[in-house]
Order: C-alpha cells, then structure tokens, then sequence
C-alpha cells in the first residue's frame, strides 16, 4: 500500500484538520464531532442541506459546503457512512428556521444512518425531509434489492438543490427539485484498478493486468462485469448505451454531462472520453448544455471513471448556472 | 441457570477479542461482495465499547449496560452494521432494563428484542443474505432448547451451531438487501460478512457460558 | 499501461477534441494547428499572454486559458515540449496591440522553442517578451547545469501575471509582476510511482513497493534521491525544509501555498500532507494568506505530490484574489 | 567523389528507418536520464519529414531538400532536439543552397555548418554529455580525413566511428546541459540519447556511401 498517510487509523482526522486548514474562509468545524458547516452556518432564512458518507470521496462531501450548495457534510470513516450522532449535530446546526434536507446516497448504511438522525432532530421539533440519490444504472432497480446506488448526479443535486435553497425557496421547493433532479440523472462507471481502504491496507479487488471491470460501485464494490480492457471509444460506447437507454434520453433533450474521474485517471484520459461522450451526443441529437470533466465524486485512488447525464428543463438551467463558491465547485 | 451482570461483561469481553482477531477476515468477506470495511467497523466500534464501558459506575445494571453499548455502536460503526448492531443492543437492553441478573426467560426475550429490531431497521427477513440469517436461526434455536428443557449452556451451544449453519448458508444464495445486493448473483459463493460477524457474537456468548 | 485512450499516438488530438467539447465557452482553437485561445481572442488593449509545454500536465495548460489567466495555451506532444510554429501561431492570435507575454518552464526544449517562436513574431514586427520559470527546489542552481526546472509554481505566475494583464497593464509592467513572482516562488515535489508515456506503454522508471523518489520533475525526471517510503509528516517535513530554507522564507513572511497533486494521488491524501505543512509553517510564525489544494500541474497517472510557496507582498496579494474564470481555474 | 541528390535521399531513408528501428532504443536511454521520449520524437518528426519529401518536386536542389528536412524537424519534434537537429539540417542546407552534387568540401561544410548550428541554438560545448559529443568528433574526424588525401567512403567510415567513440563517451560524464543535468552526477552510468542519436545518424550517412 503506498499512501501519503501517516497512521491509517488517524486518516480521516487528518484529512480533516488539513481542509480545515486550507479553507478557513469557507469552512469550520463543530466542536467534537466531525461535522462540516459553512463558515456562516446557520443561514438565516434559508433551508440548510446536509449531506455526508463514507471518507474516500474527496472532493465529496466537505468540498461542496458552501455558498450556493451543502451547509453541512458529514465524512464517516473511510467508505462508512456517517453516523447518526454526526448528521443530528448537522441538522441543529444549520437549521436557519426553515427546516432542514438531507441529501442521502442509496445506500442501506446511509439511509439507516441518515434517518436515525432525522428522527432525532424531528423529536427536538425541527423540519427535516430528505431525498435519496440513485442514479447508478449499473445495479438493478428493483424491489427485491437495495435498489440502485447513489454516485456522482449526488453532486448534481447538491448544485441545484443548494442553489434553489440559497434563492429562499422553502423546503418543500428545494426538495421538488432534487427529486426533479434525481428523476432525470443517470450514471455508471467503470474501474481499470482498485483502490485500498488505508485501514484494510490491500486492494479492495484485484484485475488482472489486462481486466477492468464494468459498472464499479464508488466504494469499490464489484460491478455488472469484468472485460478485456478495450480502447477508450468502445468503453464509453458500452456505458452510455446503458445510461442513455435507462431514463431514456432522446432526440431534441438538453443534457448536462459529468466526466468524473475516480482518483488517478489523469484528466487527460477524462477528456478523451469526453471526447468520445460528446459525440454520441451529437449524433443521437442530444444537445449538451454543460460540461464538467474532473474529480467529483472519487474513490481514494481507484483509477477509472464514471459519467452522469442530467436532463435539463429550464428550471434545472437556471438553477444550474447559479453561481456557487466551495472550496470544490466555484461558478461565476 | 441465571446470567449475572459480569457475565455480561465477560461477554462483551470476549465478543471485542473474537473481533478484533477477526477484523483481517471479516473485512475480507466484505471486500468479496461489499466495500472491505465490516471489520474495520466493527473493530472501531466494539473499542469504544470496551473504552466507555470502564467509565460506567459499579451499580450500572445490565439493561444499561446493553443500551450503552447500542448506543456506543450506533456513534462508532457507521454504516450498515452500525446502526443494525446498534439497534440491537440498544432493543435488547430496554427488554431487561433496571436488572442486575438474567433468567433464561430474559436471554430468550434479548434476542427476540435484537432480532426484531435489526428487522425493523432493516426492512430485510431471513433468506436476504444478512446478519438475520445467523440470528434469526440462533434464536429459534435458543428458544426452542430452553421450551424443551435443555440447560442455558447446551441451549447456547445449539443457538451458536443454528448461527453457524445460517452462516454458512449465506454462501449459497445471492443477497437482496445492503450493498452485497448489486451484485445479484454474483454474490453467491461468498459468506456474507454480517452473519459471519453475527455468528461470531453469538458463538462468543455460548462460548462464555459455557466455560464458565 | 492501463489507461483509458484509444491509439496512443491520437491521445493529444484527442485530448484537445475532448476538451474543446466540454468547455465551448471559454476555449477554441487556431485552425489545423494546435494552439488553444481564449474564445474572445485577441482581447484588444490587453497584453497577451502565452504558455504551454508538453502534454501529460493537465489541467495545464489549456485549462488556464480564460478571463484572468492565459490567452494562449501550446499543447506539445505527451512531456515534449510544443514546436516553434505552434507558439508562433499562438502569438498571432492573441496580440491585442499591447504585445505578449510568453510564460517559459525552464527545460531546455521549452526554451528553446519559445525563443525560436519569438524571433519568428518579432521579425513580424510584434512586441515580445517572455519570463521562464524555475521553481524547482530540488536542482542545483548553478551556470554550470541548465538551471531549476520549472513546475507547479508557473500556475502562480499565470494566475497573478494573467491578472495583472486582466487590468490593462503594459507589457513591462506584466512582465515585472511574472518576474516578482518566480522570484518569491519555490516548489518541490516527490513520487510514490512513475508515470506512463503512452507512446512509450511502459514507465518511464520504477519505484520497489517501498520505495519512493524525492524531487521528482513533472516529467519523471529523476529527482535528488530515492529512499523508504516514510509517513507523509516526515516526507513533508523534507521537503519543506528544503523549500523555506531556499528563498528562505522567514518569520512573519506571508505566502501563498498550493498543494499539487502529481496526478493519482487522492484529495484525501492531499489534506493530509496540508495539515502538515500548515502546521510548518504556522510553528515558523509564517502565515498563510491562502491555500490552493487540488491538481494543478500533473504528470499522467503518477502518484505523488508538490509543494509550492509562493511570499505575497500587498501587490501579488491583491492579484493572486483577483477575479479569474478558466476552465480549471476559477475564483470568485 | 561526389554524393548525389540520389545518394543523399537514400540516406534520408537510412536515417528514417534507422531512427525508427530505435525508436524504444533511444526512449529508453531517455527514460534514464531525462523524460522518455527522444526516440518517439524523432520517430514523429522523421516520419513527417519522410511524407514531406514526397511532396517536393523531381527538381528540388539539395540544400532546399536539407532545409525542409530542417523545417519538418523543427515543426514537428519539440523538446530539446526538435529545435537542435531542426537548426541542423536547416544549416545544412544554406551551405549547399542550389546544388545538386555534393563535392567533398560540401560535405565538411555540411557538418560544420550543422555543429555551429546545434552549439549556437543550444549554448553548449562538447563534454556537456549532448549530441555535440558525437558530431563534433565526428566533424573532425571527417576533416583530417579528407584533408589528408583519404577517400570519402573510408573518411565517413572514420567519422561514424569517432561519433561512435563521443557517444560511448558521454557514458562517463555527468550533464550539464539539457534534462539530463538536473541529476547532475547521477547521470554518469548513462548514454546521452541524443549523442547516440546522432551517431546512429552519422553512420547510416556512412553505410549509405560505403554500401554503394
Ligand atoms: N437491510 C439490512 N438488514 C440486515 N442486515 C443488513 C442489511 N444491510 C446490510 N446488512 C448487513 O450488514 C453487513 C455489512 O456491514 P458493513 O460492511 O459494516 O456496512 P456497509 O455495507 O455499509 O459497508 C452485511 O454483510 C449484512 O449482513
Ligand atoms: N543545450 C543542448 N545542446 C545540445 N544538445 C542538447 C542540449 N540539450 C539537450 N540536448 C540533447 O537533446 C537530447 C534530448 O532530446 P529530447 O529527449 O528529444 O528532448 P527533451 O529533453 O526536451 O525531452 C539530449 O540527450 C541531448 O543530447
Ligand atoms: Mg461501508
Ligand atoms: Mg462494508
Ligand atoms: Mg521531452
Ligand atoms: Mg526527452
């Protein structure tokens, strides 16, 4: 295991005081809890949003508190979600008088973890809703299953839906457009090698030098399959098959695009997907509206990437292109 | 046969030791079908357990003590396991809340309380590839032997064996619910980490009792 | 190799293609020759300014080419740097009647190249000056050798250099504040593992699985010396020893600091090397005015880091906060 | 004996296909001591210049030839050598401007020309461990040769064997120009790609003459 770590153990603590350090005009901490607000939290007047998960993410979550998107995240231990106690001081603290949403990834850990501590901040009379993420058409949605997962669109909906709370709007309006948002998001991803979590110190999974593996989860977990590595056009062809034909995406719709790399792709390779994302688009007449290529939503230092596509109406625009200032995700 | 308060202690002893050596495997289980962290959590958690254990008070009786090791998983695991071992403990130690000693009758009533909760939390029944699938067995196992006469410790024993086989089960179905279920079918052929934990717990209280 | 491309001999061409399709807004670029400019290129009455060097760096340096930063961006082939003509045309382009300023990593192609280039314009009557860069702690300064390679530091020289342009300054002026800046700016970096040269397809050297290389270019050049793999505190505490002894940067200084990743080195693990520097620097009663974290200068898919100071003045503080809208880098 | 615009063009070719045989060669040299790809930029330009001299007419002179050989190098190779062998060949070339035989003579000032040219765009001297350690002895080498009555063939022969002897040469000095400088006394131990370059250059010149 190489890392620049010190002790595995002491990882997400360091991580930690290190953002801390390097954004003091945009984030503090709470008192003994690893908790991340906004400098100015709570807002007055404006609903809060807290979103949170497992460490190992980086830039998600903490990157993302700031004007216009999250109020709070709450960074669990490393691919563990947060837990109750974390995301219940979140929600006191942030909460500016016009309730509170939570904005959960699909899954089991998270949703139990996030609603255990909603129904705590409910007992102590605060309004709190939340919204759970699923835009990972690798997995099956089904009733049988977990149903799907939660992966990069997560930062499309904390871009909107920060950006309608930061207009005013009440809770109910921020939660009508992150499920609007969730409705038409869709993503999947892939992995040519695996990441280590620093307190198991080997690799979550093991490919063979000439294997990736199709539909990888953001916490490594193992996808639809695993294939010869192919050239990078046939790769994006593959996923965006499966993407576009899942909500689907058609002729004459608007798309914002997310090329998101999971920790070692060099951004060179993410625009030749792009590239290559961009083209199909064209040729099915979808139209790109915006583009985002880099680290979004990563998996330590897995190396692979993962697109999303949003369909956008003209609310979505407008709320898309509002400005926000984090210390991950600036628009002017 | 009665189960007293340091009983209890030596339990909760003895599960924190079966994890922490168990910390490599379990976490190895999740990596085949989850995201390789189940042992880790555990580890993080059930050493907070034995931390704030030694700051309770002599008197604290065994309902407390059960709650406040819920409550200590639920604010140190994270996860899926922690909330589903957290709700537990917390479930188990409201059913014999203020006692200093248990009756064969309150183990039977613990692990109904536990089991009941993990469900509830959970939304998941026997035969999804979870940690119900040791538990649920072990306490039928439990309450059936101790209806039939048969002594705590054998009763345990046979309740550890159910776990075991409910274990081992796991390896032969695909799961439908926690992140094991995106794998569909391609999670059959491995252990689910949970239920492996589970049984370890529970093998670790008939082991006590039936030392002692 | 393992990396998403198609042929690797396409991978620059289609990089460019990749990324013009994602930012429309801000870039396009020079027909049939490989110069990325501004989209509002030549701005008029404001000096130019013109970078690039090999590919394999990005985000640099097209995704410092907007508002603020870059007029011009010359991508080379993969860690070569760009031809004469390239910059030559890029000059052209970007000449708003105030004459241009090119920005020089100090490598001997790089050098070489642009002063050809620049001959090239001026014979054409068109006012040129250049700065070239040399941030690199880790090489001898000596007259004896090339002299300091330049590496993350240039980002500072065109964030400040760009601003300073940004204002309408003359070409003397801009130039004077490029100057300040590589005299008050210092870098180094090191690497857990190599890099790829997809031409190439294998690494360009290799490191034990305990090993690790310090000083390391952004080429892969090797650095001062290879050692252990030590905990990422005392691997900082090296380097910064090395970097505020060189200036050296002293008591009640104030400065600048970018934490770079080399390019698969997690976001995680760059905050837990900024933890460590921050907390250098704040045992020296040198303060920190403003921290960047994040991959600015990469080199493919190593895995590695580098530090940069950059010492402010009341001048470089009031350009270094100034507005500046790329695609890699954008500030409110 | 005098070289052709024929004999000339079939060097070009040696060079083409010698440059691209050690193409991981020279890469690998590289990868050493400095950034990994000398041989895959020469590999680009000369492939460029080879498509290039397709497009020139029957009637080009040879010095026109070189300097487009020159110009190709220059636009197409970047990094240190694209401007120092494109600087060459474009020098070359204006010492011969018009002609369409090459006399002895011509060839001495070819190569003079030439190593100006490199010393001048580059600012170094032999013993920096750079592509000068193989031309500059191979330039007088050449020199003497002719100058003392010895035929052109045998002269080049001579030529590509001092070349041969600078580049093993750079083997035991440490750079102080180019990439290879920043590591100072670790590059001892190393060939310079760039003298080995320029010597696999020199000799095809010199197999190409011998050989016909
Ligand atoms: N809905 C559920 N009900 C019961 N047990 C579950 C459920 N979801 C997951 N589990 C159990 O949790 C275990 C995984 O725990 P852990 O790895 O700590 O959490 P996570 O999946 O969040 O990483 C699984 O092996 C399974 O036994
Ligand atoms: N200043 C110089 N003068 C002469 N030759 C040089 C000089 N600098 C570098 N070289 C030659 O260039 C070679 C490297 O070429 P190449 O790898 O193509 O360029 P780069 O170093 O930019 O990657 C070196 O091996 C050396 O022979
Ligand atoms: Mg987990
Ligand atoms: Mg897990
Ligand atoms: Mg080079
Ligand atoms: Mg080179």
């Amino acid at each position: 295991m190489k890392k620049l770590i010190n002790n595995p153990n002491d990882v997400v603590k360091e991580m930690i005081e290190g953002l801390l350090a390097a954004h003091p005009s945009y984030l503090r901490k709470l008192d003994n809890i690893d908790v991340i607000v906004r400098k100015d939290a709570p807002v007055e007047g404006k609903v809060g949003l807290v979103s949170g998960g497992g460490s190992g993410h980086e830039p998600a979550h903490a990157g993302y508190v700031g004007y216009g998107m999250l109020d709070a995240a709450c960074p669990g231990a490393v691919f563990t979600s947060p837990t109750p106690d974390q995301i219940y001081e979140a929600i006191k603290a942030v909460d500016g008088g016009k309730g509170v949403l939570l904005i959960i990834k699909n899954y089991t850990g998270d949703v139990m973890n996030f609603e255990m501590a909603r129904e705590m901040a409910q007992m102590e009379g605060i309004e709190v809703d939340e919204v759970i993420v699923n835009d990972d058409v690798a997995v099956e949605n089904s009733t049988w299953t977990q149903g799907r997962r939660g992966i990069a669109g997560t930062v499309f909906v904390h871009k909107i839906a920060g950006a309608k709370a930061q207009e005013g709007a009440s809770l109910q309006e921020v939660k009508r457009v992150a499920e609007k948002v969730i409705a038409n998001v869709r993503s999947m991803g892939m992995a040519l090698t695996p990441c280590t979590v620093p307190a198991a110190g080997k690799p979550s999974f093991t490919l063979a030098e000439d294997e990736m593996e199709i539909g990888i989860g953001i916490h490594g977990e193992p996808g639809t399959h695993r294939e010869k590595i192919k050239p990078a056009d046939e790769i994006v062809e593959h996923l965006m098959e499966k993407i576009i034909n899942d909500l689907p995406y058609k002729e004459n719709d608007e798309v914002a695009v997310m090329i998101n790399g999971l920790g070692a792709t060099p951004l060179m390779e993410l625009y030749v997907a792009n590239r290559k994302v961009a083209e199909i688009l064209e040729s099915k007449k979808i139209k790109v509206y915006k583009t985002y290529v880099g680290e979004f939503m990563t998996s330590l230092e897995m190396s692979g990437f993962s697109i999303t596509l949003l369909k956008l109406d003209e609310e979505l625009k407008t709320l898309l292109d509002a400005k926000a200032d984090t210390p991950a995700f600036k628009q002017l | 046969m009665v189960i007293t308060k340091n009983d209890v202690l030596k339990i909760v002893d003895k599960i924190v030791e079966v994890i922490k050596e168990n910390k490599e495997y379990l976490t190895e289980l999740d990596a085949a079908i989850g995201d390789a962290d189940h042992g880790i959590n555990l580890d993080r958690g059930f050493d907070a357990v034995k931390q704030k254990l030694t700051t309770l008070p002599e008197t604290t009786d065994i309902g407390t003590i059960l709650k406040t090791i819920g409550m200590t998983l639920v604010s140190t695991v994270g996860g899926a396991s922690g909330p589903l071992y957290g709700t537990a403990f917390m479930r188990a130690g409201q059913v014999v809340q203020g006692k200093n000693e248990l009756s064969e009758e309150d183990i039977v009533k613990i692990f109904e309380a536990a089991l009941d909760g993990i469900k509830q939390r959970g939304k998941a029944e026997a035969g999804d590839k979870t940690m119900i699938d040791s538990i649920e067995p072990a306490y039928k196992a439990l309450k059936d032997s101790l209806e039939n006469n048969i002594a705590l410790p054998e009763a345990l024993n046979r309740a550890a064996n159910a776990a075991k086989e409910g274990m081992e089960y796991t390896k032969n179905i695909s799961a439908r619910k926690g992140r094991a279920s995106y794998l569909g079918e391609r999670s059959i052929g491995h252990l689910d980490p949970g239920a492996t934990s589970a049984y370890l717990m529970i093998k670790s209280f008939s082991d006590v009792v039936n030392l002692s």
